[in-house]
């Protein structure tokens, strides 16, 4: 109804919610703010529309599990290694109880989620990163998934996709966090040399130890439209050189024209994407 | 250095004081001079068997720390430099080039800092832009081709945080490095030098054998990085490095590092000869034992270093 | 093109203006109408297949003249536009991708021309920058890991000649193209499909078989160009494209060029589509004969080809 | 005697040679103008330092046979296909005539000498072009000859070395000449796949054509100071752009800086220099 009501009087129902909102401090639960276009919207209307903002088009943090079920056919996902938990190697300071934080928080044990699918019937291993998981960084557990993963797709010759979003490397695993970079590359390079595709997803964000490993090693590079990808996070850059950044750095847009991208999708037409991709590989439904 | 170096300093000019008095007034002070010269050993001894993480991480950032063209110089009875990247520029923050060490040609390529403000502009302080990486990659590759192994010098506060630095995929380039390194069939030998930082220090350090001189650091971010992430608060940063684990013992016991390299008393600058020697060594013993592998079996047991960290 | 043309519609409008004539006015002029109409005819078939090799030229350049991606829609029933060249930019006056022909799997890679001045602007009027080549190679190198066969069209007056072009190394860029071009173990099919100028238009030529369109040209240098070399006058550009042998027919007397396009008559702007046609059909005749070829065979084909060039 | 009188009493000999030189047009046999310091030199004095600018050390053109000498141990060196002619394979006016021009004043047959000899004892396989004969431009004959070279170190297993330097593609053989730079970068390609070393030596000028083949895909690349090396020629980029070009634009240095050239040699070093890169690959006298 609501939803309805604005879509016709745009205009008006815009501001009187904005009024509604400020005033009556509009329960936080329903509303939020987008944060590309600034305009209020209904929460309902952004989880229905795959979290991409109703009246501008950004594309917000869709949830892991939501992403697997937009991009992978109904009832046919089998996860990889639900049970691998991180240890505190270094005994870092505090680790294992926001690790428990997280996993109480996110009911899942690390910030990646890995498992094999299919896509319009064509089979594919897929790994999907979770910010809400300690950032999405990636610790010796996120390296170990995508690795055994890779080494799934290689064994069973089927097209993989790592769909990242991240902090970066997680510090409290010090060096080791550090090492899984070079151990999913090598992966990568095996992937590679058995000319499987490899499909890299980039969301937002997309930063760090992350953006300087696997998710820059596709063969084909798909980025969501507006998402910040970089090695360094915009913050850093900005108080290493002293500057503000020019708008649209870092984002998706720039790094097609910068070459380090392929193509811009739409989350809602990333399934179709993938299946024609895996198809023109020569894949066929089995 | 400054302050790790102080009370030796200190009990050095005092030691000068005493022999000056005893040989102008001619009194025999030799006892007390014994004693305190002693004394003095046993202090240098003492301060840098101890030194605290972030006392070494100070040391390998010290403007007298050895760089990776001093010991080149002094392992090398020939190198001749190779420049660029063939695309964007020659970054000086890399050095790289072919070289003879003893009769076994190499290919060297290394982090490479300034010692003078002037050189350390030019050097960008060894932090490399994504150029810099991707002409290393075309020194490997062009290794790989004449089958001569490689070894790296790492020693870089990390890789270069700017908008340049990201325009031309700083990201890509270290991704493209630890995967085309990964695939070299020749024996990669990596040594941390100094700073290890970061992605940027692995960049060069997807190798068979990783050793660390003994004082040198190797971390997943600065002191000052995590110490802000943490606490808010750059100035923790030896507090921060306390507790990440970023020494040559740290990394040992890790198994991240194969071997750690002892410095001599002080620190490399002290004797940089003697550090180059045991480098050397290190280097000539590491090539021997990858002599009678095949490609195949370098490329494997690279593969197994990496793949048996963190699970 | 106008001056081409000019006799032609001359005569159409003429042959219009009696149908007019003849309705309007409710007499019967069929006769004369069918004398021009077959006359027009004549007149057309006489124009383009006796063009100059000037005129040539001129069609090649004309704005109608169809581009890579025309022929791509036409001849792919799914086709994906990849970009960049992962190191610097995405040079738009080249483009490449994965697409379907029938159900083979193809890289396609062509220099891109606009046909408005804002597009061409954009395109840069398919004058590559060295990013363009390196964005074509590792498309190309992509193919060759996945076992694709390329198609690559010409259609470029030349490589870009400018500051940004020279520092970031255009001749590199062009001579790295012939040597990895010359290592790819699948079939490479280029097709010449307006202007083939230079060193820019090799870079993506170096293939198993070279067909060129009818009335496109391929030279080493611009008739302006040999023009003002020879004569010190741009002006005498047409007397110099007669005597540079640059047509298709030149080409394939010279036996540099395996197979001519037919284009249909007027030009292949006048039907996109069956031109398209003729293109596909060739493509995929090709793509056939090297299908039970090996690798090997593939690589050493393509080198007979340009071994016996000149000599 | 007069050299010396210069190198004592620069300044003075200096001013009174200008004068002499603008006052009673003194014999341009002996005296040419450097072009980079600008200064007066003694032809013979040139001669004999190599053809390098005894006061600013500016490498001029060294004759091709001279860089044969120069660089090869006397003796040693045997040519290759002496007597390969270029052909009018287009009829183009004139081009007999200038060929026949062309070989009267240089008593060579095209803008390539070939051959092999031993460099300090070690084997190698040396092109140097010759821009006196057609600016060094590339045609049939030019890529055969580079070709059958590298074929001959292919054969031989010894080191590879073009010293470079061309106006680029020859015109009057058309479509010949452009495909000569496939011809010869795919001999270099196998030359490459056999693991031999090519060493591509830059001088002045080195431009179209050549550089966008041959010369640009050396294992590694050395220049001579100052070189003008490039794709297109400064005057033909002025045009395009209608701009000035900033000084230094396309010299070795530049090239150097922007990541193209491995080293810059001066010509008195370059013989040692090969040395040491041949030794460094392997190679042992024979
Ligand atoms: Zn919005
Ligand atoms: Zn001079």
């Amino acid at each position: 109804m609501i939803k309805k009501l604005l879509n016709k009087n745009k205009e008006y129902a815009n501001l009187s919610m904005v009024n509604n909102f400020q005033n009556n401090s509009l329960d936080e639960k329903f509303w939020m703010n987008c944060p590309e276009c600034k305009k209020n919207i209904f929460k309902k209307d952004v989880e229905e529309n795959l979290y991409i903002c109703p009246k501008c088009d950004y594309h917000l943090k869709l949830p892991a599990r939501q992403r697997i079920d937009l991009l992978i056919d109904t009832g046919t996902f089998t996860e990889f290694d639900k049970n691998l938990y991180s240890k505190n190697i270094l005994n870092f300071p505090e680790y294992e109880n926001k690790l428990n934080l997280y996993k109480d928080k996110t009911n899942e044990n690390d910030a990646v989620i890995t498992g094999t699918g299919k896509i319009n019937g064509l089979n594919a291993t897929i790994c999907v990163m979770n910010t809400d998981f300690m950032m999405g960084s990636m610790g010796a557990v996120v390296g170990e998934k995508i690795t055994r993963a890779a080494t799934y797709s290689i064994e069973n010759k089927i097209p993989f996709i790592i769909i990242s979003s991240s902090g970066g490397a997680r510090m409290q695993e010090g060096i080791i966090s550090l090492m899984q970079m070079a151990k999913t590359a090598q992966e990568l390079r095996r992937l590679s040399e058995y000319k499987i595709p490899y499909i890299s997803i980039l969301t937002d964000p997309t930063t760090g130890g992350v953006t300087a490993s696997f998710a820059m090693l596709g063969d084909i590079i798909i980025a969501e439209p507006k998402a910040l990808i970089g090695f360094a996070g915009p913050r850093v850059i900005e108080q290493t050189i002293k500057q503000t950044l020019p708008d649209g750095f870092q984002r998706a847009e720039f790094l097609l024209e910068k070459g380090f991208v392929d193509i811009i999708v739409n989350r809602k037409d990333m399934k179709n994407m993938l299946f024609r991709i895996i198809k023109m590989h020569g894949y066929q439904e089995a | 250095m400054m302050q790790i170096d102080k009370p030796i300093l200190e009990l050095e000019s005092k030691i000068q004081e005493l022999k000056k008095l005893s040989q102008d007034n001619n009194i025999d002070l030799s006892t007390e001079i014994d004693i305190l010269t002693r004394k003095l050993e046993n202090m240098k001894t003492q301060i840098y068997e101890n030194l605290t993480p972030w006392q070494k991480v100070n040391l390998t950032r010290s403007n007298d720390r050895p760089t990776s063209k001093d010991y080149i110089l002094n392992i090398c009875s020939d190198f001749i430099e190779l420049h660029g990247d063939r695309c964007f520029r020659d970054d000086l923050s890399i050095i790289g080039g072919i070289g003879l060490i003893d009769d076994i040609c190499v290919t060297i390529i290394g982090h490479q800092k300034g010692k003078t403000v002037k050189e350390n502009i030019a050097r960008n302080f060894g932090m490399p832009h994504p150029e810099g990486y991707r002409k290393a990659l075309r020194l490997m590759k062009q290794a790989d081709k004449f089958n001569r192994p490689i070894i790296t010098f790492i020693d870089t506060p990390g890789a270069y945080c700017g908008i340049g630095a990201e325009e031309r995929g700083q990201g890509e380039a270290i991704a493209r490095n630890l995967l085309e390194m990964s695939s070299l069939g020749v024996p990669i030998i990596s040594i941390v030098i100094g700073e290890g930082g970061s992605g940027g220090a692995l960049a060069l350090g997807v190798c068979n054998k990783l050793a660390m001189l003994e004082h040198s650091i190797y971390s997943v971010i600065s002191p000052e990085g995590l110490s802000s992430i943490l606490w808010k608060d750059v100035s923790k940063a030896s507090q921060a490095a306390s507790i990440m684990k970023l020494t040559s013992n740290d990394l040992y016991e890790l198994e991240v590092v194969d071997k750690i390299i002892k410095e001599p008393l002080g620190g490399a600058q002290k004797d940089v000869k003697s550090t180059s020697e045991s480098i050397k060594k290190y280097i000539i013993e590491q090539i021997r034992s990858y002599q009678n592998l095949t490609r195949e079996e370098i490329i494997d047991d690279r593969y197994k270093k990496f793949r048996k960290i963190g699970y």
